[in-house]
């Protein structure tokens, strides 16, 4: 059996939230921690598109990036083709950032604005030295054009102020591409995009996938995006998953309260569509202080004593799809591994 | 307004060199635009090439050497001569042109100016982007180094060291710099803290990048505005803290400067009479200092495009 | 973090950046030339007299003790003794430090008050006349050092229009009682006119600047525009919101301009004669006297330190998002 | 209630030329109804709002056409009346960022009684008392009005800001993305609540998004607009089952919706209609795949097709052959192939 192309086990990753230098030098005050992620894990197929979701300050953007160790994780383990990557050693072997790439958010501010399209795509090349500049050249102007910027002699010359939102977001993939990764992480890849092209940008991640066998993983609030774009998805709430599976069935039949909060306040195009309002009380809670049990309890419609009293593990519900909560523990006692 | 527009339309490019090319034409471009964009601009930036010239050939546009003894027909000391046809600008209290001492003394302005703005913005800079880059301890560090560097009351603290380690132009240039890097230091801290946040330094890291690479080939073009906006200041406070050493007595006594034709008019009580010998100095240093302020307000409303309409 | 936590932290910073101003005033002086055996020798000083002199300032010491005796010294308010006077260094300062805090306390707030209004002003006013003519001005006042905007007031309201005194404090010979009536009296009020009109046009192009800047940012931000669509009049958004907000980061400025009027104050009482700690620097420093120089340098150093955290806790004050968090 | 009439705004540019971002609108609003007003970044949504709220940037300008509202032309108000009888008391806004509205040195429940105070002549006391129960309407604990800004999660400032909107009942209310920078869980709540005291009070609303199913999700009637033109207006049910225009039927087609399981979503080629020198023709025709050589010649005026459903397009009659061509990926891909103008220029 292949192991996954990226395993994730029980990462974590806590921010300081607040030191100075009189903390430093006398441990003045508490240090406080922010859980931003608090013990996430998943699997990523090779060739597999797995999507994240959850409202903002879930932990979902902090996950991703402690995957391609922009974060330095607090503790767990992170496999990369069934390679431990947060040891820098194997990172440093396997030449890690060749092999793992980032499409951002916000194409107008992902771009370093001093650098032209032509040397922004090439700048990998030239970190990892590779090929001749002849060869690099030839490398960027058919990455440019494999992204749909046609010729590329038009648009390499150009700094980004020049260039839509659309197409900067096609140079930014480019740039992404250029090393022929085998694991792109695709944060918010076309939330800033305007709708009429946002499906442009969508259809090219899915033709490089498929084209050049990538796997993805995005990153978004958005769960019509994601049910579009994935195989499985993955709901996060306050820096853990409460809910994993095969995208259309996570949506179309959701386990987890939450998740069907989620689904319930998603707006549908359908103006005759009446959808139950799900009613979720309060605000997310401070990630400093979590609530004790389960940490969705205090907002969820159907929580009972039992839940504050100890965090639930992930259950079986069914076809490839778990969740994080309590009411399917005596449907299933049988527990998945945390 | 983007940069290209001020480009000619089909500007060739070899792949190989545009980087190196278009930086140039950036650096053009830009001072094009700045000069186009006011009338402030403009006159800062002829005002300041005339001094500059001035300064180059000053041996050359001094009709007299600024230390001669000039002596009238009768053979008296030429002291205290209205201005003339012989002395465009009369002579001092001790029969020296004015003139003369005036072109010569551009020379230290403009040099004391723009080297200790340079030093100082190249320090400021430096640890600016580092201690922001790094964070943590090193910041911490750095930073209350600045917060001292503020606490020193700026004049009285030249003045002390100047007289220590001695009154000659280097000295009182370098120490001029030593103080004046906390502006830019902090300045830059903070725009780089800003800029670190942004996705493109992330995109970089996820690349491979390596810290300096990081730091002097993304961070670094993109605060460039703001230190050349800080060099700017620097050298206008550099001229005219020279100038205020040089006032009080502390200068560099083998240099003309205007501070130190200032120091002497006014020791001498030529205020209340040789108008000719104190107002041209003051002039040259306001007009001088005011030049660069215009350019770096005009710096100012381009590289904060947010502050315009 | 909270309020109390904020203002120990801040105390914190305070006693370290004053221990850091005091070392670095105990390095500079120890590098300073000549002893004060050096203003005695041409009198034909004996080694033991030379050495006595030495012992009486504690220079005789190896420089760490030298270190811990000026710090105990420095602490407990003894600023020692002046090479030049013969007498203790609080006692030539004590009336020059009043008479420099008069004058450029005063340039300060008036520069600072127009500054600020002025500021404000030409920031509402963004993309006028009067803007861009507010701010050559501005720039050309700050282009003109002290000393050059004292001589041309000299020239014109002194020697030409003979309309103020030259220099000094007061009129030779007036004679006073109390302490208040040192100062409040028509005399020195007249003789402050010059000088503290210089510091005001020299120091109140940095905040007007500064205050139009911030300004302009406060403008563009949305709060602006609902207190507008609100129909609040337009003066109230001017002051109550505007104002109110671009002031903020004023308040920091405050301690900047502070350094640079203390500083300012050498070229200011030279000019006009003033025997303010300024011109006791200027001399000191000719005369070699360097326990008073270190002394003024200190006392004009502990200003600027204590304006900055006189500005911070006035910030904190000012800002409700840093007063409640 | 309110009636646009050929409206125009234009931005004057530094280099004396101007950006044309209302090119020309034509649009009513009647009482008690939720208007969406929909488009793409640069379509002129935000503009066309801020004109009808006289807040235009300083070298903004309306120089054509009539802003009516009940039965009073705005446009010829002058700045005083403007502020004093329409402001607030008649129609007062929502920005996107709550945060952001509210003045960060003042507490909300001061910054409520100042816009009270403003136009009206009551006391602090009464002023506060009527803050308080705007705060219980909408959900927020009244003890909270003496918080500042700062102390609200995002969602709260939302509401919040919505109860300053209301604090004078106003008739008209123009929300401009109240929801976008929230989660869906919250924008959800805040969409029901704004619905709920809209017909309360009985007020209009122009909500303006680029989200189809907000609209689709609260509004009665959704306006579609387009390089500074309303292209198509009509009912909810009407433009989301049997949109006419071409550029509403792309929109549609390119939204993801989370109903749907195998959606193919088809994006619209080419760039929003130069600005500044607003093309001959219907400004979608570079970008249609359904346009003739009427459409880049002829700009199209406005027509009727039954009970107020408005459209903008020389070939809105042949709406089943544009629904069921427009439904045809290949369809606006064969538009794509061909040399766009952009890149002809920059070939040269």
């Amino acid at each position: 059996m292949t192991s996954p192309k990226i395993e994730v086990d029980d990462l974590k990753k806590h921010f300081k939230s607040n030191e100075d230098l009189f903390t430093r030098l006398f441990g003045w005050g508490e240090i406080e921690y922010v859980k931003a992620v608090d013990g996430v894990s998943f699997e990523i197929e090779e060739g597999e598109s797995f999507g994240l979701a959850g409202e903002s300050g879930c932990g979902k953007t902090t996950c991703g990036k402690s995957l391609l160790h922009l974060h330095e994780p607090t503790s767990g383990t992170v496999s990369f083709d069934g390679q431990d990557i947060t040891d820098p050693a194997v990172r440093d072997e396997m030449d890690f950032r060749t092999e793992a790439q980032i499409i951002q958010q916000n194409p107008y501010e992902s771009i370093n604005p001093r650098y032209r399209v032509f040397d922004w795509v090439k700048e990998p090349l030239d970190v990892h030295g590779i090929g001749s500049e002849e060869e690099r050249e030839n490398t960027v102007i058919e990455t440019i054009e494999s992204v749909g910027l046609n010729p590329a002699e038009a648009y390499m010359h150009e700094y980004p102020s020049e260039l839509s939102g659309g197409e900067r977001q096609r140079v930014s993939i480019a740039r992404a591409i250029i090393l022929e990764p085998s694991f792109i992480l695709a944060d918010e890849p076309a939330s800033m995009l305007d709708v009429s092209v946002r499906a442009s940008i969508l259809d090219l991640l899915d033709r490089l996938q498929d084209e050049l066998g990538i796997s993805i993983l995005y990153i978004s609030h958005d769960l019509s995006l994601l049910k579009h774009m994935c195989d499985r998805i993955g709901i996060m709430y306050l820096g853990k998953l409460v809910e994993v599976g095969p995208a259309t069935q996570v949506i179309n039949d959701p386990q987890h309260p939450y998740t069907k909060a989620l689904v319930g306040s998603t707006p549908t195009i359908d103006p005759d569509d009446e959808r139950e309002a799900a009613e979720l009380k309060g605000d997310i809670p401070d990630p400093v202080n979590l609530p004790s049990g389960c940490r969705f309890a205090p907002r969820c419609p159907e929580a009972t004593d039992e839940c504050t009293v100890e965090e639930p593990p992930m259950y079986d519900t069914g076809d490839d799809q778990q969740a994080r909560c309590i009411l399917y523990d005596e449907e299933q006692k049988q527990t998945i591994s945390e | 307004m983007s940069v290209k527009d001020h480009l000619p339309a089909n500007v060739e490019s070899k792949l190989t060199s545009s980087r190196a090319l278009s930086q140039i034409k950036d650096g053009v471009s830009t001072a094009y635009e700045l000069y186009r964009s006011d009338r402030l601009g403009q006159f800062g930036i002829v005002v300041l090439a005339a001094f500059v010239f001035i300064a180059v050939f000053a041996p050359i546009l001094a009709p007299y050497s600024p230390g001669a003894r000039h002596r009238r027909d009768d053979g008296s000391l030429a002291r205290l001569d209205a201005p003339s046809t012989d002395h465009l600008l009369g002579t001092t209290h001790h029969g020296q042109d004015v003139f003369s001492q005036l072109i010569v003394s551009a020379r230290v302005s403009v040099f004391v100016g723009f080297l200790a703005a340079f030093i100082a913005v190249f320090i400021g800079t430096n640890i600016g982007l580092i201690s922001a880059y790094y964070g943590g301890w090193i910041d911490d560090i750095l930073m209350r180094i600045v917060d001292i560097a503020y606490g020193l009351p700026f004049l009285p603290f030249v003045i002390v060291l100047v007289f220590i380690f001695g009154a000659n132009i280097v000295n009182i240039m370098l120490v001029i710099a030593a103080i004046l890097w906390r502006d830019s230091a902090r300045v830059v801290r903070s725009e780089v803290l800003s800029q670190k946040q942004r996705p493109y330094v992330e995109s970089a890291r996820a690349i491979g990048a390596s810290d300096f690479r990081i730091l002097y080939r993304h961070v670094f073009p993109n605060v460039l505005p703001l230190t050349v906006l800080y060099m700017a200041f620097a050298v206008a406070y550099a001229i005219m803290y020279e100038a205020s050493i040089a006032f009080l007595g502390f200068g560099d006594p083998n240099v003309y400067s205007w501070g130190r034709m200032m120091y002497q008019a006014y020791t001498h009580g030529a205020i209340r009479e040789a108008w000719w010998w104190v107002l041209p100095a003051g002039v040259c240093i306001m007009l001088l200092v005011s030049s660069v302020f215009f350019i770096g307000r005009t710096l100012e409303e381009i590289t904060n495009p947010e502050i315009r309409h | 973090m909270s309020l109390k936590k904020y203002v120990v932290r801040r105390i914190g910073q305070l006693i370290v950046t004053y221990w850091a101003f005091l070392t670095l005033l105990f390095v500079v002086f120890r590098l300073a030339p000549g002893d004060p055996t050096s203003m005695y020798l041409q009198e034909g000083l004996s080694a033991e007299e030379r050495e006595a002199i030495l012992a009486r300032h504690g220079l005789d010491q190896p420089l760490h003790v030298q270190y811990v005796e000026y710090m105990a010294q420095y602490l407990t308010g003894d600023l020692g003794q002046s090479f030049r006077h013969g007498v203790p260094v609080w006692d030539v300062l004590v009336v020059r430090f009043f008479n420099t805090i008069i004058l450029m306390g005063l340039a300060f707030a008036i520069a600072y008050l127009i500054g600020v209004s002025v500021g404000a002003f030409i920031g509402w006013v963004r993309g006028t006349r009067k803007e861009k003519t507010g701010i050559v001005v501005t720039l050309i006042a700050r282009s003109s050092p002290e000393f050059w905007i004292g001589i041309l007031l000299l020239m014109v309201f002194t020697f030409y229009l003979g309309w103020f005194p030259s220099g000094g404090i007061r009129p030779p010979g007036t004679e006073y009682e109390t302490f208040l009536g040192r100062y409040l009296n028509w005399g020195v009020a007249y003789h402050l006119v010059l000088p503290v009109l210089t510091g005001v046009i020299y120091y109140m192009a940095t905040p007007t600047l500064l205050m139009r800047s911030s300004m302009i940012n406060v403008l563009n931000s949305d709060f602006i525009q609902i207190k507008k669509a609100e129909g609040i009049p337009e003066y109230i958004i001017l002051y109550k919101h505007a104002a109110r907000n671009s002031i903020l980061p004023m308040t920091t400025v405050v301690a900047l301009v502070v350094g640079m009027s203390i500083g300012g104050s050498l070229v200011i009482e030279t000019v006009f004669s003033w025997p303010g700690m300024g011109r006791e620097m200027v001399e000191s420093v000719t005369y070699n006297d360097y326990p008073l120089a270190q002394a003024i340098f200190f006392l004009m150093g502990s200003l600027v330190i204590w304006m900055n955290f006189v500005a911070d806790l006035a910030y904190v004050y000012l800002d409700p998002r840093v007063r409640y968090d | 209630m309110l009636e646009l009439t050929d409206v125009h705004v234009e931005y004057e540019m530094e280099d004396g030329g101007a950006v044309h971002a209302v090119n020309g609108v034509s649009i009513s609003l009647e009482k008690n109804k939720i208007l969406g007003l929909i488009g793409e970044s640069g379509s002129g949504k935000s503009t066309l709002a801020k004109a009808v709220i006289r807040l235009l940037a300083k070298n903004g300008d309306v120089p054509e056409g009539s802003i009516e509202y009940k039965g009073t032309d705005l446009t010829e108000l002058s700045d005083r009346e403007f502020r004093t009888e329409i402001r607030w008391d008649e129609i007062s806004m929502v920005p996107q960022n709550a945060m952001n509205g509210f003045d960060p040195v003042y507490t909300v429940g001061n910054q409520i009684v100042q816009a009270i105070r403003t136009h009206e002549d009551v006391s602090k006391g009464e002023a506060r008392e009527r803050a308080r129960e705007l705060f219980e309407q909408l959900g927020i604990d009244p003890g909270r009005i003496d918080d500042y800004p700062h102390q609200f999660s995002g969602g709260m400032a939302q509401r919040a800001m919505i109860a300053l909107a209301l604090a004078l009942d106003p008739s008209l209310i123009i929300a401009d993305e109240p929801t976008t920078a929230l989660d869906v869980v919250i924008q959800d709540r805040i969409l029901q609540t704004l619905r709920d005291l809209q017909q309360e009070i009985e007020s209009s609303v122009v909500l303006i998004t680029h989200d189809i199913s907000v609209v689709s999700d609260i509004c009665d009637e959704i306006a579609v607009m387009y390089g500074g033109r309303v292209v198509e207006h009509a009912d909810v049910e009407t433009i989301i089952k049997e949109p006419r225009h071409p550029y509403t039927l792309g929109l549609r087609n390119a939204f993801p919706d989370i109903e749907e399981d195998d959606q193919d979503l088809i994006s619209i080629p080419g760039t929003p209609p130069d600005l500044v020198e607003p093309p001959e023709g219907c400004g979608f025709a570079p970008r249609c795949p359904f346009a003739t050589d009427e459409c880049w010649d002829v700009t199209p005026e406005p027509e009727e097709y039954g009970d107020g459903h408005i459209v903008e397009c020389h070939r809105a009659d042949e709406q089943e052959l544009l629904t069921e061509e427009a439904k045809r990926k290949e369809t606006w891909m064969d538009l794509e192939t061909e040399p766009q103008q952009g890149v002809e220029e920059a070939d040269d």
